[in-house]
This record gives C-alpha cells, structure tokens and sequence, in this order.
C-alpha cells in the first residue's frame, strides 16, 4: 500500500505539473501580452517593467516557468483584467462556495441513487427495474439548464417556496472567507446563527437538488449494472450456502462489492458534477468559481481563466488520485492487480 | 434415508417453448454414504445441487414428487425455515474455489460468517471470541496450521487448494449431515486433487457425514465413492454401488464413458483409437424424445423412444432395455 | 528417424515492472533442449508454472526466444515470421472457444491461413476447407456457423482444422483436452491419431493427465521450474520415474487399482 | 463462398445481427430510434418543411401562444417568441445546429480518434501504465471544461464550440480504441491469427474491428449524448451558437427574459432537446444491455 | 456478527460520510437582518461618482455614501442648499461663493476615523482633484473624470480657494449658464480630504475610491464582486438619519432574474423593470409600480471614425433603415415614444425633425447606392448587455434591427460583452456602431449635447460616435454663454438640425421609467434626473427575516 501510495502521489506531482505546464502555455496562446495575461498588468502601467522582471520575461521560457510556478506557491495568481482584483483571494472564496454546493450535491445523490438502484436490481427486467431504469435514463437526458429553469419558475416563483439567488439573504452579514457559507455562518458567529442557518438551507434547496439529479440518475444505473454483476457472482452463491439470508448477503456481500464498480466509475459522476455545476451557478448566482470562469471567458479576462483552470484541474486530479487510493485501500484485491500489471 | 428425491423435474423456457432440462430424477443418499453423481457438461448435474440448496431462480421451474431431506420436503419450506437446514445440515463446496469467496473479505471474516448465532453464548465480546476461537479450529481442522496469516489475507492471495481447503472448513462448521460438493477438483492437479480427496475422506470418516459428490468424468472420482449415479442430459441411466458398477456397467452410456475416460486404459494399448459413442450430446432445443441417448445408443431401438423405463436389479437401477454386461 | 524439429538451448526470460524503477525478473524458460522426430509424439509434462505452456508458445511462433534456436528440417526458424512458420508448424489452443474469433464464420476463419500462406484461388481454397472439414469430422453446413453456434467438441475440431489446413509437419496441442467432456475428448484423441496416421504429422503434447500422455506420446518430457527434469520413453518413464516430482504427478486417479 | 442462406435453412445470426435482435425487443428504444430518425430527417429536410424562415420576423404576432390557446393563431403551431418569429421553424432549423452538427462532429472525431487510436495500439505495445494513467486522467475532466479552455484560445461561436467538442472527443475515441484493441490482443484467437501469418491490415479489420466495433459503438452514443449536451450547454452560457441562431440551447439562453410571460418560448426547446437526449440515451443504454446480453450469452 | 459489522463500517465509509445535517430553524424574528434588499444591475465600476458615467454606479453612490454643495429640487424647481448652506453669485456669473455647513461629519469607519467635521479643505480637494491635474489623486485609479471633461467644466474653473474654514469661492473663466446644474449633478460629490491625506501616508491612494469615505447616509460596508454591496446607515448624518439600518445591492444582471427575485421577495426594490412585464407587474399586488416621465433619449452612434460610417450618407441609409415604431413596439411595449432628436420631449430646446430619421428603405438604398456601397456591407452593432431606463433591451432591439438593416442589404452583427468590460472597449472606440443611450443629470439641455458630442466628450471617451465637428461645438459653446432663453433656444435648434443632417447617431426612443418594489416598502421616489435617494427607503412594519 506504501509503494502504491508513493507512486500515485509521484502521479499526482507530474500531472500537476503537466497542468501548471499547461496554464503557463496559455498566456502565450492566449491574445496579447504574455506578461499581461499571466499577470493581469497592462502594458501602460508604471508597474509593467518590473513584473516582467519578475516573472522571468527578460530570461528564457524554462526561467519564466519556474518564475511562475514561484508566483503560484506565493499565492500571486495575477490580477483580473477587468476589475484588477487578485485572482488568488476571489478563487478561495468562489472555490468554497464550488466545492459547497458540490458534495452537497454528491451527498444528496447518493443515497437515494444507490437504494434505487439496488432496487433495480434485485428485480431485474421486472416493471420496478423498468421503472425505474425509465426514469434514470429520462432523468439523465434531461438538459440542467432548462430543469433549473423550470424549477425556478415552478418551486419559487409559483410556489414561492424557495428564494432563487445567492447563498443566503445577504441582510445577514456573513463576510465570505472560506466561500463554504455553512462554515463561513459558523466562522462568522452571527447574533441569530439558527436563521441564518436556515436561511442558508432554503438558499441551498433549489440549486443542490437540481444539481443532484443528473449525478443521481447516473449512480442509479451504475448501481444497478454493478449490482446485477456482482449478484451473478459465486460468492454471492457461497453466502447463500452458509445459511445467510438475502438481506445479509446483500449488506455484507454484494452492496459493497457493486459499491466498489461504482467507486472506480465516480470520476465519471464527479466530472459530469463539475460541468453541470458550471452551468447552475451562472442560473442561481451563486459566487462560485464556474459561474466566474464562465464570464472570464467571455470576457477574456486571462488571469482569471487560467486560475480557474488551474484550480478545477487541480481538483479534478487530486480527486482522481484519492479515489484510486480510497480504491486500493478499500478493496485489498485491486491492490494486487496493481502490482501484477506488467 | 437422509435425502428423498423423487421424480425431481426442472423446466425452463427457451425460444422453442419450455423444455424440461431435468426429467423424473430419482436420487436417494443414505446416511453416511458417499454418492457420486457423473455426468458430462450440461448434463444438468449441477442443477440437481442447485435445486436441493434452493439456489435456483425463478426462471427454473423445479417440481418432484419429493425432495425429502430428513422427512423434511425441502422444496415447500419457508425461507428461514430453509436457512436452518442450508448451512447448517447441508452444506456446499464448489469447483473453482477461489471465486467462491469475497475478494473484499478477509478470509478470518468469511469463516465467521459461517459460525452461527444459536451456537455462542454470553455477552457481543464474549461471542466474538468465541467466534474467533471457531474459525481458528476450523482452520486447524482442514490443516491449515498458520491461522493468524490465513485469517488475514483475502482470495486473491490464496492458492486453489488452500481456497477450497477454506470452503471446506466453512462446509464443516456445522458439522452437516450432507455435504454436496460440486466437481471441487475438476481444475486442480493431480496432487492437490489428492490432497482434497483424502480431507474429504478424513471428515467422511471422522463426522460419518453423507457426500454427494459431483463429477463430470469417471476416470476423477473420490476413491472411497460407494455409489454412482450416471447422469446424461437431464436423465438418470444408472445408479448402483461403486464397485459393481464401474466393474460391469449395465448402461450402455456407462460403459461409453468408462470406455473413454481411459479408466481402463491400463489394459489398453497405447495409440489405439478410443470406443466412442457417436455424436454430441444434444442441446435444450434439440432433446430426443424417450431415453435421450438414443441417437447416440448402439443398442438402440424403438421401444426405448416409445416407452423408455427404469429396471432395478437388486441395488442397481439402470434405464435401459438393453442393458450390456447382463449376461449372467 | 530424421530429427523434424531441433531445439538448441531455447531460454525465455520475462520482465515485468513492480516499482517505478524496480524490475522484476522471471525465467519462464532456462536451457531446454530437444529433438522432435518425423511422425513421432512428444509430450510435455509439468505443475502450473513449469514452463511448458512458454514452451508450446515458443516452438508455435506466439512468442519470440530470449536465447536459443529453433531448427526444422535442417532450417532455422525466425522468430516472427509467421508465415515462414505457418507452414510447417500449427498450434492448438486450450481453449478452442477462446481461439476462435466470435466475428467471423468458420469459413472465413478456415479461408485466414489459405489467404496469406498459399497462393490457392477462391475455388480451390473452398474446396481445401471442405476437405479438411472432413477430416475432422464437421460438415460442410459447418462453414456458414458462427463459433458461438457450436459445441465444445466442434469447436475443438474446428481448431484443429484450422490448425490442420496448411498440412503443417508439427502439431502443438497446448493442453487441448483438459476442459473437455471424456466422451468428447476421446473423440478428440481418436481424430488426433487418425490425423497422425494420415498426414504422417508430428505433435508436441502438452498435458498434465498421465492417462493421455501414455496413451497418446512416444517419448515424455518432464518439466519443473522452466527446466527438464526427465526425458525419455513413456513406458520407461512411467514405469520408473527417477524424480519423486515425476512420481508425484504420475500419481494420480490410476492409484485407485 | 456459397451463400449461408441458400442452403441452411436456419437463420444464422451474426454476434453483430444478434446484438440487433436482441436490441429490438425493447419498443421505447425502437420508438427512440425513429424519433432519431426523424430528427435527422428534419434536420435535412427542414427548410422544405418551413413556411418560414428561421429569422423571420411577424411584427403583428409577437410573443403568441400556441394554437390551441385562446390566443393563438394557426399560422403559428407552437407560437411564437418576443420578437414575433415562428417557433416552429426555428426547432425544426434548431434541430441542424443541436443534433445534425454536433452528430457529424461525433462522426468525424470518431474516424480521426479510431484511426489514431488502431495506429497507436498496432505499432505501440503496452509499455508504459504511467502514460495509460495520465489518458486516464485526461478522460476524467470534464468534456465541457476542456471545451471551455478551447474556447478561452478561440473566443465564443457556434463554429468554435463545434471545433471544441470535436478535438474534446478525438482523444476519448483513441483511448478507448486503444485500450479495446489492447484488450483484445490478448486473447487466444488473436494469436491464433497471428500464427496464420495474417497482414497487419487483415489482423486489423476482419480480427480487431469486429470485435471492438460494439465498445466503439456504445462510445459512440455516449459521445454523440455528451456532445448534444456540451453544445447546447455552450449555447446556453452564449459561449457557442450565438443569436438569433435557432440553435437550441441558445434558444433556451435568450427565452429566459420572457420565461414567466411566455413559458412557451423556454419550455418548446427545452423539451426538444429533452426529447433527442433521452433518445440518444435511451438507444446508447438498450445497446449497451443488448451487448452484454449476447456476452453472457 | 463482527462481520456485519465491520462491512457495514466499511460501506459507511464507502458512502461518504454524512455530515451533521442542519436542523431546520424556524423562522426567528433577529432585529440582525433589518434593511433593504436593491437588485442592481451589475457592479460598480467605482465607488467615486466623479470617475463614471454609469447609471448603474451612480445608483449605488452618489446619492448614498455622498453629498453635494447643492441640490436640485424638482417639486420647486430650483437649487437647494446641502452642504453649502447659501452661496452667492457676483453679477458677472463669474465667481461663486459657498458658505458651507459645520455639522457634517464623515464616515468612522474601520479604516479611518475623521478627527474634523467637513471643512473648505474638504471643498477644495474634492473638485480640484478633477479639474487639477497637479493634485496627487488627479491620475489615481487613472480613469479620468469623463462627466466633467465632457461637460467642459474643467477648463470653466479658473480658480478655487478656500476663503476660510467654512466658505469656498470658484472662479469661472466665463459665464457658463449650467455651472449650477451641474454642482447639483451626481458627480460633483464631496470627498474627505482627511482621508486622501491618511491614504498617501500609507502610500495606497487608490484606496480611496474603493473603500470610500463621505458625508452621506449610508457608510461603505462590503463589497462582494457580482454578489453584493453592503451599506450601513451613517448614524452621524448631518440630515435625518437614514431610515433603514442596512441596505444591499444585489448584483443580478438579468432583468428578468431581478424580476423573479422581486417575486420570491429576494429583493425589495427593482429599478428599471422590464417593459414587457409592466403590464402585469401593475396587476401584482405585493409589487408597487412607479413610472416617471424621464428625460432620456436611447440612440444609436456609428463610430464616425472608422468607414464607412465616416460617410454621412451611410449614416443617414442606416438612420432611414429603421423602422423605429415597430422597435417601440417589440422593445418599450410602447412605454416609450418615438425620438426625433436627442433632446427629450420635456426640454424646452426640444426640435423634433422626424423627416430626417423617417423609416425609408428606399431612400435608404438610394443613399447606400451614392456611397459606392449598393451591395451593402456587413457591421457590428454593439448592444449594451443591462438594461437603462433608455433601453429595457438592447439585445432584443439588436436583432429587430438585423432583420430591418438586411433589407437593404447590411449584415449585421451583434456584439455584447459583460458591462464593464463593454463600456471599455466602447471607450477604445473599439465598434462600429453602439446601442445606448443617455440619461439626464440634469434639467439643462447642454447636458445632453456636450457630454454625447463635444469633441471634449470624444477626449474622455464618452462620445460613442467619435465625432468631433467645430461647428457644432460653437453652436454648443455660443449656447451655453448666455442667460436668455429664446437665444439659447435658437442655438440648440440649429444644432438639432446639424445633427439631423450629420447623423452622428440615430435617436430611437425617449421611454418611461418604471421603477418597482414590494409593496411595503415606503419612502421611495422616483427623480426624474439621474440616481436613487435611498435614505427614507424602509419596510412599512417592523421588518421580519425572510430566508
């Protein structure tokens, strides 16, 4: 597992820097200045010359690399091009808020994925399997955009049940500094912490549950096909062979053995969370860090693209490898079938 | 008589409508008995098992006028009514082991589970090592004398024999009166079969337990079988004590196999072609009406299509009209 | 005799990578030499992991030698160049389900080594293939058959048609009757020594049942750990092993007498 | 070759022919095949459909209900948006840009990422898992985000989105031609093709293709529902088909200043593009069943 | 059971634990949330009114965190005293003297604590900071000062001093009849010299326009980039003290979304709601609806500078090209009414020439014919991504002129960027042509001419047609010289018609502003000219939490 552990950590370090690679190529490729893009300082500014200096400009490419990755590890990520604010100190902040509505999401869509699922499965090509099949696969098809909108219209408008933007009623003052509003009401200590709560969660409804659809309906169909696999398997028919009985086997048996083809596919889910989290933040205002790189690049504000990136990508791999360990630690045979591939 | 079966059919539908995979077998095992059940892939010998563990899904349909296990009809119990049988009274290892246990389990976890409740007493830590102390004597049971490494390490980790050494100990937990193994050293060699062979022997001996043994070719048997039963498409030919009936089979697809199973080869000559029945067994969509080795069946006639029958002959039972080897 | 096929101190070393910069090193194979005569059955035995299985590999052409030298009929055989190979030297597989390509007909399959290794025309090479279904027992129907649509025992044959069709000299039959049926693998036996009788073919057999090796070989070969152990005529061998590891695996079902 | 039929009376089902059988027994998929159909009927042939044109504009009949609502008008089906153009038409011309274009990128993509991916595993072996787990890796971001970065470099645009999804596919196309081929290069019966001595070209087409054309072919939906997605969502955050595009998730974009007055003109392609997603999925999961049905045999 | 046990541990963890999950709170009536809620339209670009233009920064600025000398008073119509108490005139119209306040403290704040109230220093370093180009904070934030530059008032000023601690006198260079109007503008807000001095200490003069300090009602709080701004009431106020405790802007850029919000109650006030919905807006009970006759005129500038819109002719094809009735239809809903000059209805120097901006696409042909350019050419227009009060919908608007400019053969294409970045680039001169629009500071009508077309409004990047003609800046300059009105008058006339013959833009529409709110929120008036008062703004009832 320490070897395994070194290696995926070594994987996690180049591909890293692969992508640190990359977002440092993209201020050449991008329009304009390579300074200016990589800094967000204009070229009329007094400042120009001396961070150019800086970031290695007057050296060769290998010296603004390192100049850069020595940018980034200091926490200077350049400055927006728009408005000239740090683009470290908004991504921390967008990036909480991200991450919030993220595993609020994942967590909505997983237990109610899995039960469904397992149902699905344990009647297979049965009117429960059929049913719900019909619905994941009509609830994955359906585009989050116009769902969100419909949810909108229907949920708060109609209903008026749910508010429809932002994080909380911002008469609360909750100062943002982690981004996550849950940890930032408690880091803020507000006089009436149980209303902002509160308020906090109606804020969170809409837009968490709309975002747990699609991941949901997947989980559905990840769990059943993994589940319908492993209940073919022979030691599911051993189990029964000791005398257990079928809900045994299926807690102590199948569920976590269809869990672990569900856990090697969940980058799929995180990456499909990802994406459609981009597109429900720009429809419920929330300061996330998808809605802003979304703008950035319609406005081409370059700093912030290529800390955007930076950040997503970052997330995206770090998830990968923690999930390829969580795999291996959790289920001993993968392990093995690590160390045999030639 | 510890298990009763009766005229066990077994149905399931194909694209040609619904045939009966298993027709009218009869199958009886006495206490303390070893029983061996032959035939070749597909012959529906693993269904036989199956059925009497109640593993079968709902897309077979099994009937029999009995399945008795103890006076006890198998087939109309209630599901936990079957859970104080299965596992405990019968239990059952299979052919390829390893697959059969949990590769996310340590294999110490598996064997608890086969340790039952209703046999520990006093308080949850009282009876977890009380558990523990089972699985250690169950492994030490089946041979294994380092329990500590074994308890710890997953399937993936296990050599064939060692694996079904385990399936073993788990079988024996209860000590049951009926023990189905199924082919459980159809993929081994030679000398691990050897060794599976003898434990098998040792707790025959040591608990008197009843076996039914499952194999597919005669020339692998269990040497201490004292009764055979041969199989073929669904259809019981023949059933008689070990000796006799591998010494002068009545059946004429009993003699066929043994013929070919190079069981006698010792009096063989080497390179010489083998006496073979003609054909392929046949499939579910093509299954010959009456004795379904007729096609094939050298002595074949058409009373064996017409009104195929069961005679017995003292403590042997063969389906044929023409049975060989009855001269005397 | 004339010595068919001469193996010179063949070697196969296998390197698999279990840590970034480590490597692991297994010698599957370790200076095995051999002679295979004209019309003659050598048969190959040994545990899982012995080696033999590389060793059908190797002779087949499937795998190249670290070290060593093949030499048929006085020609050294190169590795890779199948269809220097193809020609005189056939392989069945264990697995007949497995070796058969799912996609195509058998037809199409039987057509792939008349293709590439005769300059036979459409019409002669059809009537090759009818020929040599045959030979093995099938029918001509069987052409038109999909594998998935046929039984364990036509697949075998199948394969060995295919195996067959070139009229090789050398017949490799890597464990090609462990998972067979007995009635089905007697079938199988009784086609191989007719095929022997026929077509004056050579095998290697590789196996691990005593009963088939001594129906079927001439001279045995007893492999341990990617070395021969023993060598020699089966009746000598069998009758007296000189390695308990011979012993051991001679042991078998036949102790029941 | 004689032909199979003529003289065995039995149908013969290829593995491939069996995958299809066994795939029409399932009715909402064969419904969701010819909606598919349909759509790329109109997608052909819809200016012949039209009585309008897509940007035509009818001052007199702005934001109109469909027809069946008190205030509607035959001339308008489904209505028609704020600025008085048919709704209709513009679905019928939307279904061009959301499902035919981002259909022929797929295609494309799948040629150019198939081709290179047969290249790379017939010439390269399987040597480095290090560089297999960095595809991996790749694979694991998000279509849209790397999208999103081609169209940070190229600026917003239908042509552009377009260009994104397809180089966003090309390298889920190799990989999985990659590894299908790898995968199967193991198995007995390509060695056993092998020792026939048969051309890489042969070992190719007639040995690998067959076998990975179903993984190719569930890739392929797969590909074909993210893209479908990918642009509309594209057109959605106005990074792709810009207005008055009818393009539907541009559509989408620009009816939600009207949404709470005329729902119509926000539900109508929305729906559309509901309707071809489930479509597509709903093929692409029946397949994939129909596959490792025929599997398991 | 260990086993199940340990599996069940094992799936737990599997399943990604579970957090505490909140227990729903009921709602509870804190006194903590007290404010209102105003849905903006997008950020400030500033939080100095001196440095924009905007209408959306203004809003949130001028009339809150600041004060000026004067005010305008629109019942009485006439100018009002608020930090200057009076102030005399010599009868020149030369030099002007205040008289200021001396209870007008500033904003204590984290980041600064004034140890004076407004004093003449104050006075002085707030104006000649724009019109001084050797004061320190001249070149800070270094986006210029476009109102004053455009209206010309940085070279009017002569001189300026501090005559003692409450009183400042001015000194115009010449008589300059809108000098007043636009002391009373949004712009000529007063500034805490205390503060720049403490900020140039520290050497982070910028600061001074992001964390601002003034003398208004509402002190500067938060400020989230497109989330919100957050003010808190000033509770040393020279003036009755603000009403609400707290307000905030939220920044929400579609109208629609503001729409919605004030249904769901997510906001409290709404300005500029869109046209379209003001219809059944009227029918909400829980909303209340304003509108006002506003002096605004939507237009559209051709960058004069770039071809072929240099060419009068095109300019006059593409004014002929649209039919602007039925852009009042599809946009305004017809609360707007057709503009035949730049000047709004209301002003008295209003000179409407509909013949010259008549819908004719024939003449239109005829005239692109002249100009070499019969098989049309393609364009961008540029449509201003928020809505004004001028333009509910310029993107909506684009697209109708698309149709209407293909019919004679121009293809066009609409361009948007986000707000801010979109008024940049329109100030580079970046576009063809640009859908805006204009909306009065003030009464005079020279607010509408030298901002928008002044070759001095060109300079600072306000006029969005590039156009500078020294003819029509005469007219301007001869117009502003005088007192009497039939004069003035006359001038203004001839400078429509100049314009109705050069076409550096095309007027469109002079709308209604609406302007809406929940029903309970009282204390809101609309003003004609410019920003929102927001300090007698407050729920009616004792405000309770909505989540």
């Amino acid at each position: 597992m320490t070897r395994y552990l070194l290696r995926q950590i070594t994987l996690l370090f180049f591909t890293l820097l692969a992508l640190s690679l990359f977002t440092f190529c993209l201020s050449y490729w991008f329009a304009g200045s390579a300074v200016t893009n990589s800094s967000g300082i204009f070229p009329d500014d007094p400042s120009y010359a001396t961070i150019a200096t800086a970031r290695g400009f007057d050296g060769g490419y290998f010296g603004q690399y390192i100049a850069y990755l020595r940018h980034l590890f200091a926490g200077d990520w350049g400055r927006s091009l728009l408005d000239g604010a740090p683009v470290f100190e908004q991504l921390i902040v967008r990036f909480g808020a991200s991450l919030e509505i993220m595993l609020l999401a994942l967590l909505v869509a997983w237990f109610p994925g899995v039960a469904f699922g397992v149902l699905a499965a344990l009647k297979p090509g049965r009117s429960v399997d059929n049913t719900i099949l019909g619905m994941s696969i009509s609830g994955y098809s359906i585009p989050v955009f116009w769902f969100a909108q419909l949810a909108i219209l229907l949920v708060a408008v109609q209903w008026g049940l749910t508010p429809i933007a932002g994080q909380i009623n911002p008469l609360f003052d909750i100062p943002a500094v982690t981004g996550s509003i849950l940890i930032d009401i408690a880091l803020a200590q507000p006089a009436n912490p149980q209303a902002a709560y509160y308020s906090a969660f109606m804020h969170m409804i809409l837009p968490v549950t709309v975002l747990a659809i699609m991941p949901m309906m997947l989980l559905i169909r990840l769990t059943r096909n993994s589940m319908l696999d492993v209940l073919n398997k022979n030691y599911i028919v051993s189990s029964y062979a000791k005398g257990m009985s079928t809900r045994r086997v299926l807690w102590s048996h199948a569920l976590p053995n269809a869990m672990q083809q569900v856990i090697r596919q969940l980058s799929n889910l995180i990456s499909l969370l990802i994406a459609n989290t981009f597109i429900l933040e720009v429809i419920f205002s929330w300061p996330g860090i998808g809605n802003w790189l979304v703008r950035s690049i319609y406005e081409r504000d370059y700093p912030v693209i290529q800390g955007g990136l930076l950040i997503i990508g970052s997330l995206i791999l770090v998830t990968h490898v923690l999930l390829n360990l969580f795999h291996a630690w959790r289920y001993p045979q993968v392990r093995k079938d690590l160390y045999a591939a030639p | 008589m510890l298990l009763d079966i009766r005229n066990l059919t077994i149905r399931t539908k194909t694209n040609i409508g619904t045939v009966n995979v298993l027709d009218k077998v009869n199958l009886q095992i006495h206490e303390g008995e070893i029983h061996t059940l032959v035939g070749e892939s597909g012959s529906g010998k693993s269904l036989i098992a199956r059925a009497i563990m109640g593993f079968l899904s709902e897309r077979w349909d099994v009937t029999a006028d009995r399945v008795w296990f103890e006076g006890k009809d198998l087939l109309s119990l209630s599901a936990a009514e079957r859970r104080d049988i299965i596992g405990v009274d019968i239990a059952m290892i299979f052919q390829d082991a390893k697959s059969y246990l949990d590769p996310n389990l340590t294999i110490g976890e598996q064997l608890s589970e086969a340790v039952l409740d209703r046999d520990l007493d006093g308080s949850w830590w009282q009876r977890s090592k009380q558990r523990k102390e089972r699985v250690i004597s169950l492994l030490h049971r089946v041979g294994i004398k380092n329990h500590k490494a074994m308890m710890q390490s997953y399937a993936h980790e296990l050599s064939e024999g060692a694996a079904q050494k385990i399936m073993i100990a788990s079988a024996i937990a209860h000590r049951p009166k009926l023990l189905i193994a199924d082919e459980p050293t159809s993929t081994m060699e030679p000398a691990t079969r050897q060794q599976i062979y003898r434990l098998l022997a040792q707790f025959h001996a040591r608990y008197g337990m009843s076996m039914l043994m499952i194999s597919q070719d005669l020339g692998a048997i269990m040497p201490q079988t004292e009764r055979i039963s041969m199989i073929y498409s669904g259809q019981l030919m023949e059933t008689g004590p070990a000796e006799p009936l591998l010494q002068k089979p009545y059946h004429p697809y009993t003699e066929a196999l043994l013929n070919t199973s190079l069981y006698r080869q010792a009096e063989s000559q080497p390179r010489t072609k083998l006496p073979t029945l003609p054909g392929v067994e046949p499939t579910l969509q093509h299954l010959p009406i009456g004795c379904r080795l007729g096609p094939r069946c050298p002595y074949a006639k058409p009373e064996c299509i017409k009104t195929p029958k069961t005679l017995k002959l003292r403590d042997r039972m063969y389906a044929c009209h023409h049975p060989v080897n009855l001269e005397d | 005799m004339k010595p068919l096929l001469v193996v010179e101190s063949l070697r196969k070393v296998y390197h698999s990578r279990t840590g970034l910069f480590q490597q692991q090193t297994t010698v599957a194979l370790d200076d095995v030499s051999f002679t295979v005569n004209e019309g003659q059955t050598l048969a190959v035995m040994g545990t899982n992991g012995s080696g033999k299985s590389t060793l059908a590999a190797l002779i087949s052409g499937a795998v190249a030698p670290t070290s060593g030298r093949l030499v048929f009929a006085g020609e050294e055989l190169e590795a890779g160049n199948y269809r220097q190979r193809a020609q005189v030297i056939r392989m069945i597989f264990q697995d007949a389900d497995a070796s058969l390509n799912p996609h195509l007909t058998l037809g199409r399959q039987l057509e792939e080594p008349l293709l590439f290794n005769t300059k036979l025309n459409a019409r002669q090479r059809h009537e090759r293939i009818m020929k040599t279904l045959h030979q093995v027992g099938l029918l001509a129907e069987h052409m038109v058959f999909y594998p998935h649509m046929m039984s364990t025992g036509q697949k075998q044959r199948a394969s060995i048609a295919r195996a067959i069709i070139l009229q090789p000299k050398l017949l490799v039959a890597d464990e090609a009757l462990a998972t067979l049926d007995s009635s089905v693998r007697a079938q199988i036996i009784n086609l191989l020594l007719d095929l022997q009788r026929d077509l004056k073919m050579s095998y290697i057999f590789i196996s691990q049942s005593p009963e088939i090796v001594r129906h079927l070989a001439d001279e045995v070969m007893i492999m341990k750990d990617g070395q021969v152990i023993e060598h020699g005529d089966v009746q000598d061998v069998f009758t007296a092993p000189k390695e308990q590891y011979t012993e051991l695996m001679l042991m078998s079902e036949l102790q029941r007498k | 070759m004689p032909r199979p039929n003529l003289y065995y009376e039995e149908r013969m089902p290829s593995p491939l022919q069996r995958v299809w059988l066994e795939f029409r027994r399932n009715a909402f998929a064969i419904g969701a095949l010819y909606i598919l159909i349909f759509i790329v009927f109109i997608s052909l042939f819809g200016p012949l459909l039209t009585p309008y044109g897509p940007n035509q504009q009818f001052i007199d009949a702005i934001s109109l209900p469909p027809a069946w609502s008190v205030n509607g008008d035959v001339r308008f089906l489904l209505g028609t948006d704020e600025l008085g153009r048919d709704m209709i038409t513009r679905l019928i011309y939307g279904a061009r840009y959301s499902f035919a274009l981002p259909l022929l990128v797929v295609i494309i993509s799948a040629l150019i990422g198939v081709t290179l991916g047969a290249i790379a595993a017939m010439t390269v072996g399987v040597k480095s898992s290090t560089l297999k787990h960095l595809l991996d890796v790749l694979m694991s971001i998000p279509s849209l985000l790397l999208a999103l970065v081609i169209i940070a470099l190229t600026g917003p645009g239908l042509g552009n989105a377009l260009l994104a999804i397809g180089l966003v596919m090309i390298p889920q196309f190799l990989h999985v031609t990659r590894n299908a081929i790898h995968d199967e290069r193991r198995k007995p019966y390509v060695t056993a093709s092998r020792l026939n001595g048969v051309s890489d070209y042969y070992l190719l087409t007639m040995v690998f293709f067959p076998n990975i054309v179903r993984v190719l072919v569930i890739q392929f939906t797969i590909g074909l529902s993210v893209a479908i997605f990918d642009i509309a969502a594209l057109g959605f955050l106005r990074l792709g088909a810009q207005a008055p595009t009818p393009e539907w998730g541009s559509m989408l974009a620009q009816s939600l200043e009207v949404a709470y007055v005329t729902p119509w003109v926000m539900a109508l392609p929305g729906l559309a593009l509901f309707i071809t997603l489930v479509s597509v999925n709903l093929v692409g999961e029946t397949l994939r069943q129909a596959i490792q049905k025929q599997l398991e045999q | 059971m260990a086993t199940t046990k340990r599996s069940l541990i094992k799936t737990c963890t599997a399943a990604l634990c579970l957090p505490v999950l909140i227990a729903c709170a009921p709602q509870s009536e804190q006194e903590a949330t007290l404010g209102v809620l105003y849905c903006a339209e997008g950020n400030p670009e500033s939080f100095n009114p001196q440095l924009v233009t905007s209408g959306t920064t203004l809003d949130m600025t001028a009339a809150q965190l600041y004060d000026r000398l004067i005010e305008y008073s629109h019942k009485e119509n006439n100018y009002q005293p608020a930090l200057a108490e009076r102030w005399s005139i010599d009868e020149h119209g030369l030099r002007y003297t205040f008289y200021l306040r001396d209870d007008v403290q500033f904003h204590t704040t984290d980041w600064f604590q004034p140890s004076r109230p407004l004093n003449a220093n104050d006075v002085v370093f707030s104006f000649r900071r724009w019109f001084d180009p050797s004061h320190p904070f001249h070149s800070v934030s270094g986006r210029g000062y476009p109102f004053f530059t455009a209206s010309g008032i940085t070279e009017l000023i002569d001189s300026m001093k501090a005559l003692d601690e409450h009183t400042v006198e001015i000194r115009l260079k010449q008589q300059d009849s809108s000098f007043l109007a636009n002391l009373a503008s949004d712009f000529a807000i007063i500034l805490s010299a205390e503060y720049g001095h403490q900020l140039l200490a520290a050497g982070t003069p910028e600061l001074i326009d992001q964390r601002p300090i003034g003398t208004g009602p509402f002190q500067f709080s938060d400020f989230r980039k497109d989330v919100l701004v957050r003010y808190h009431r000033h509770p040393n106020y020279w003036r009755e003290l603000a009403a609400s405790e707290q307000i905030v802007f939220r920044i929400t850029q579609s109208d629609h979304k503001r729409m919605l919000m004030l249904l769901t109650q997510d906001c409290d006030i709404s300005p500029y709601p869109p046209a379209r919905d003001v219809e059944w807006l009227r029918q909400k009970e829980s909303i209340e609806l304003q509108a006002t006759v506003s002096p605004n005129t939507a237009f559209w500038a051709f960058n004069t500078e770039r071809p072929p819109f240099d060419d009068p002719r095109v300019r006059q094809a593409l004014a002929h090209a649209i039919d602007r009735d039925a852009l009042l239809r599809a946009v305004y809903f017809e609360h707007a009414v057709r503009a035949d000059s730049i000047l709004p209805n209301t002003s008295w120097a209003h000179h409407p020439i509909p013949d010259a901006y008549r819908f004719d696409p024939e003449r239109a042909r005829e005239l692109l014919a002249e100009a070499d350019l019969a098989d049309g050419f393609s364009m961008d227009i540029w449509a201003i991504p928020v809505q004004r009060g001028y333009n509910p919908n310029a993107r909506l608007m684009a697209e109708r002129m698309q149709s209407d400019l293909a019919r004679i053969g121009v293809r066009a294409n609409i361009v948007s960027y986000e707000w801010s970045t979109f008024r940049r680039r329109l100030a580079e001169g970046l576009h063809d042509s640009v859908l805006i629009g204009w909306s009065a500071d003030h009464a005079d009508p020279d607010n509408f001419f030298r901002p928008l077309l002044s070759c001095r409004a060109k300079e600072s990047g306000n006029n969005r047609a590039q156009w500078c003609d020294p003819l029509f800046d005469d007219l301007l300059n001869a117009a502003i010289r005088t007192e009497l009105m039939p004069t003035r008058q006359n001038f203004y006339q001839q400078a429509q018609e100049y314009l109705a013959i050069e076409v550096p833009l095309l007027p469109i529409a002079h709308s209604v502003r609406f302007q809406a709110s929940q029903a309970d929120i009282e204390g809101l008036q609309l003003a004609p000219f410019g920003g929102i008062e927001l300090r007698r703004v407050k729920h009616r009832d004792t405000q309770e939490l909505r989540p």
